[in-house]
């Protein structure tokens, strides 16, 4: 069930150079949630901006909710300025997250920019589930890299500051390529262009491939139809309600 | 409560609050959040003939105090949401209205036509501030009165249902257009429509919205709205579902005071998905704190200055 | 910065950033904030023929992201500010354009006439938007295209300075408006002027402007101003001034993408005095950081989603 | 010359039931400031609320300036919000102050709700130059009252639960009746009515008598013409730039 609740933020801080982290305590969504789902957030009270912002669950636990987020507009500025104490409108579990009851033992999480936010609540999960983890975190250059808390991590670089130099597809293949343990799947969140391009690799290797979306979004519960994305099989899914996490194959790209 | 009872055409409302088409979906979307019942009417997304894919994305993008919308009216078509959406309506008390949009005249008859034998179907918003591609001058149908005039006869030629006009703000003139809907036999009028605006990203020097106009909706537009609720208040004599920007019950009273017989919560949804119901109970204690009544009593009751 | 002159009819203006009618004063008021030959030009308070004492209080009211106002054009009538305002003009660089209303479309021409030997006026804006009263039908001049035809012709037989026409954005077609302003002889438009509204105290149940109905300004209709900039850009040939809801330099890169030559600050210089300096600064490093080469380069450099 | 600037303040308390008290510092705007001059203050950063928020001068010092406001609406909602050490924008002085140069020994401060807070800094000159004060506070209720730093106090309450019982003008009456040293003048501050009220008063008692006009300012610079005051000798006035004092016998009442 999806709940609209005013939370308090048990703190909020600056984790790296582009990220921050707010822990929310949020005992009856965090119940419920599972890896893949996402928030909606008020960033302000004063009715400016209007819309809520969307936010992928970063890290889980019985109580609380963990997000992690780059400052890129006026609203995420509004949400680094919250502090300690203080509380938000929260709306949540929203949307479908990652399917984890399919047959794989080795888990390929591969997160561009901040697309590793909700590949950490995945990561936790599958950690518990005992299987291996190779995780991918790209980014354009060593500074902006973000791998806290994540085990079996592979670097990948845009100008080979750190890790392969590349994009994060090449150190994807890499790993498909390298020696498995057993049934692998890969779990991909990030731009839309670097998804499509994920697919594809994942398509080479005959890899099962579930991917995050992104879109903007304008009510997060499947009614205002802004984040319309199209199917393979023909027709239209909603990201918020019907994702944001899709078979990879689902997606019709290029529209 | 009593009190909040209106009617709207051959409906009685159990309150003045409805949802705005397009932001509710069908209802079923907002049942972990409110009990349906306790609505005045569930006001449907907007339905077209045929299938609708709508428009590319980005569909939608932020405004001061608002929002833009082009959607472009994605729906299953009037076939497809008979047979899938429509029975689940049965399952509650509250009235739901169909909001129907045509790209030419006559499907507005069809729309209206197939919807009436439709149980659980109690009413029909006609939108005529659709963006329409087979109008003569290429204006939309709620800028001619005599479009406007056309298309609610033909509505009332076809149905037995309550028959609700929806007018777009964006003319020169309200009430003449909101005088020819109530001549050709209109139940009620709503409005207002969302009005065209453009927003650019100044980085990519592109237009927000894929479709460049989009709809203006949200807090934004509430003078505008209460506005031509106090100008076709004065010119008309059906009930007008009042909506632009209604967030809080203050917002409804506004409305209420401004003219409104009923009002409709639209954006308001997307920002708390509880403020319909909240709207209702803040109208509750504000009738019983003040004595009102009926709605009536407070509907066009602004005092003049110079009174 | 040369990169930043624009030409609006026969001015030549040192940057597109331009003062809104009825938000600046005559300027002087602002002395103690900015060096007035700052600015593009600088577009004083309206004027009448005969002196006004305005509305009654309140005049104005906060909205979402924007207000209503409704002055009621008060002002000491055009001969004293002849006298008493002008003279002031010729102590600065900056042009200033006088901002004419008439209650009759020949009042229009007289205003004109007067204005035409005054020495420091470079430009006359002509308000077709205000609320008259002698008009035939009781609508406002700036809805009827053949009148916004005949007060440009009156003023343009009148005068030989440049002639900007003020459009409203509350018409069902502004295109048609527009192209009836240009083929009249009218050297440059000028749009929104600001749209009706109406905001209600629900404590008391009055207005929260006395006479009932004002005009929205600022943030909250950007997207509207910048949609009539865009269509109207796409008809008319002579150069568009923008304006509504600007506060920032990035809000008056959408506009002039959108199509405007030039913009002007209304509402923005209520929230901040010094915004339009604030407007030419953000606009210089812009032009430096991107290598604009000069204004005509950004307006109407939209880049739609198919190209 | 008018300021338009960012100001740190140095405090934000609550005074009473009804007041907070602001203390900003200023001191480009305090060193040019006197009595009865206004400020315009930005309350939000969001750009919502919209409009700058008028507050009158209630204590000047060198460096800073105090404001007492009474929290009414979303504005002064989220003045009451700000902490010490935070910034606003902030716009003064503003408006002509009162007139003090005009030939008196016994001063009558007479203050209506939050009209009292221009007559504490006015307060203060007078002490300075050796005039004698007296103090009308009025409020509907005792418990309204506030009277902080004032001397020669005389308390009127609506209900008589403190001092006086009725109007605020019965004990102006009173205290011009009363034995005043020299010759007195009225300046005053608070709702129309009440301002009018104390107008006609002085006119009986045949005191030079100023008043302090409140009207909604959209620019406050005499920009916007939407705090328009009707004179006697006809015409009209800007409350922002001509006035917020007038003397009172300026002001054409009842219109
Ligand atoms: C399902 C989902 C999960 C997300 N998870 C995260 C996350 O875990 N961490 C993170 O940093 N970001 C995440 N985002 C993106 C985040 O919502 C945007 O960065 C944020 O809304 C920007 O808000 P702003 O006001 O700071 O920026 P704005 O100035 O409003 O916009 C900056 C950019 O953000 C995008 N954006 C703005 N509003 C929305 C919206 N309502 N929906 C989608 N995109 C928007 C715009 O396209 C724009 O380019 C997620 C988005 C979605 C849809
Ligand atoms: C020259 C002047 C000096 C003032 N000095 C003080 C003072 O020292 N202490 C104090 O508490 N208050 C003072 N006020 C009143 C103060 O400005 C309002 O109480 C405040 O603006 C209310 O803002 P809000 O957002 O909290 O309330 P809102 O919800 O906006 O409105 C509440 C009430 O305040 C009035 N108001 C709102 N905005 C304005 C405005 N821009 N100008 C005038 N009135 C407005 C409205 O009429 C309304 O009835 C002064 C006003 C003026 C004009
Ligand atoms: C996302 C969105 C979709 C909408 N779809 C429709 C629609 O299908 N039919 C219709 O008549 N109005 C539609 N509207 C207009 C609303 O019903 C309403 O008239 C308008 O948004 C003003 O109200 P608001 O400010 O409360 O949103 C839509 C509005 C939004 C924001
Ligand atoms: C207080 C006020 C007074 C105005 N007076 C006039 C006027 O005298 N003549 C005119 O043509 N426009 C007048 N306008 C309209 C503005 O010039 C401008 O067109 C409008 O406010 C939209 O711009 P903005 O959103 O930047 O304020 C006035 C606007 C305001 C807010
Ligand atoms: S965000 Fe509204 S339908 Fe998905
Ligand atoms: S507040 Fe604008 S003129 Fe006085």
């Amino acid at each position: 069930m999806k709940i609209n609740t005013t939370a308090r933020i048990i703190y909020n801080k600056q984790v790296s150079n582009e990220y921050w982290n707010m822990k929310i305590y949020l005992p009856q969504i965090a119940k419920q949630a599972s890896p893949g789902q996402f928030l909606t957030i008020q960033t302000s009270k004063t009715g400016s901006p209007l819309l809520r912002r969307p936010m992928s669950i970063h890290k889980l636990t019985s109580t609380s909710i963990e997000i992690l987020y780059k400052v890129r507009g006026r609203g995420t500025n509004l949400l680094m300025q919250v502090k300690k104490g203080e509380e938000l409108q929260v709306l949540g579990p929203l949307g479908h997250g990652f399917d984890t009851d399919i047959p794989f033992t080795t888990a390929i999480l591969t997160g561009g920019g901040y697309g590793i936010a909700p590949l950490k609540a995945l990561h936790d999960l599958l950690k518990k589930k005992k299987k291996n983890i190779i995780t991918i975190v790209g980014a354009r250059t060593a500074k902006l890299i973000y791998k806290e808390g994540f085990t079996g991590v592979r670097v990948s670089t845009e100008d080979g500051t750190a890790g392969i130099k590349g994009l994060l597809t090449k150190a994807l293949e890499k790993a498909c390529c390298s020696n498995l343990k057993g049934p692998a799947a890969i779990f991909a969140c990030g731009p839309d262009k670097m998804l499509q391009a994920v697919a594809g690799v994942a398509a080479k290797y005959g890899l099962p491939c579930q991917v995050s979306l992104e879109k903007m979004m304008g009510c997060g519960i499947g009614v205002c139809l802004s984040c319309a994305c199209r199917l393979e099989k023909g027709g239209l899914a909603r990201v918020c309600v019907d994702g944001p996490v899709f078979d990879a194959k689902e997606i019709k790209w290029n529209n | 409560m009593e009190q909040l009872k209106v009617k709207i055409g051959k409906l009685i409302l159990e309150n003045p609050v409805l949802t705005a088409s397009g932001t509710f979906g069908t209802g079923e979307e907002f049942e972990d959040f409110l009990d349906l019942d306790k609505l005045g009417a569930v006001v449907v997304k907007g339905i077209t003939l045929k299938p609708r894919d709508g428009n590319p994305l980005p569909r939608i993008a932020e405004t001061p105090s608002g929002m833009l919308n082009a959607i472009g009216l994605q729906n299953p078509g009037v076939d497809i949401f008979i047979k899938e959406k429509c029975p689940v309506f049965l399952k509650y008390k509250v009235p739901f209205i169909v909001n129907i949009s045509g790209y030419e005249e006559k499907e507005y008859g069809l729309l209206a036509k197939k919807l009436e034998t439709v149980a659980g179907v109690a009413g029909i918003e006609v939108n005529v501030s659709c963006p329409n591609v087979n109008y003569r001058h290429g204006m939309i149908f709620a800028k001619d009165p005599l479009a406007v005039s056309r298309i609610t006869r033909l509505v009332r030629k076809n149905t037995k249902k309550t028959v609700i006009i929806k007018l777009s703000p964006e003319v020169s003139d309200i009430k003449v257009i909101a005088r020819a809907a109530e001549e050709a036999g209109a139940d009620a009028l709503s409005l207002i429509n969302t009005i065209s605006g453009l927003a650019v990203d100044v980085e990519t020097r592109r237009p927000k919205i894929a479709s460049i106009i989009g709809g203006l909706s949200g807090p934004a537009v509430k003078p505008i709205g209460l506005r031509c609720v106090w100008q076709v208040y004065n010119t008309v004599k059906i009930p007008i579902i009042g909506m632009g920007g209604i967030c809080t019950y203050e917002d409804a009273l506004e409305y209420l005071i401004a003219g409104a017989a009923a009002v409709a919560v639209g954006t308001g949804n997307f920002l708390d998905p509880q403020s319909t119901v909240k709207i209702v109970d803040g109208l509750k204690k504000y009738f019983i704190l003040n004595k009102i009544k009926n709605v009536a009593q407070l509907t066009g009751s602004l005092r003049l200055f110079n009174n």
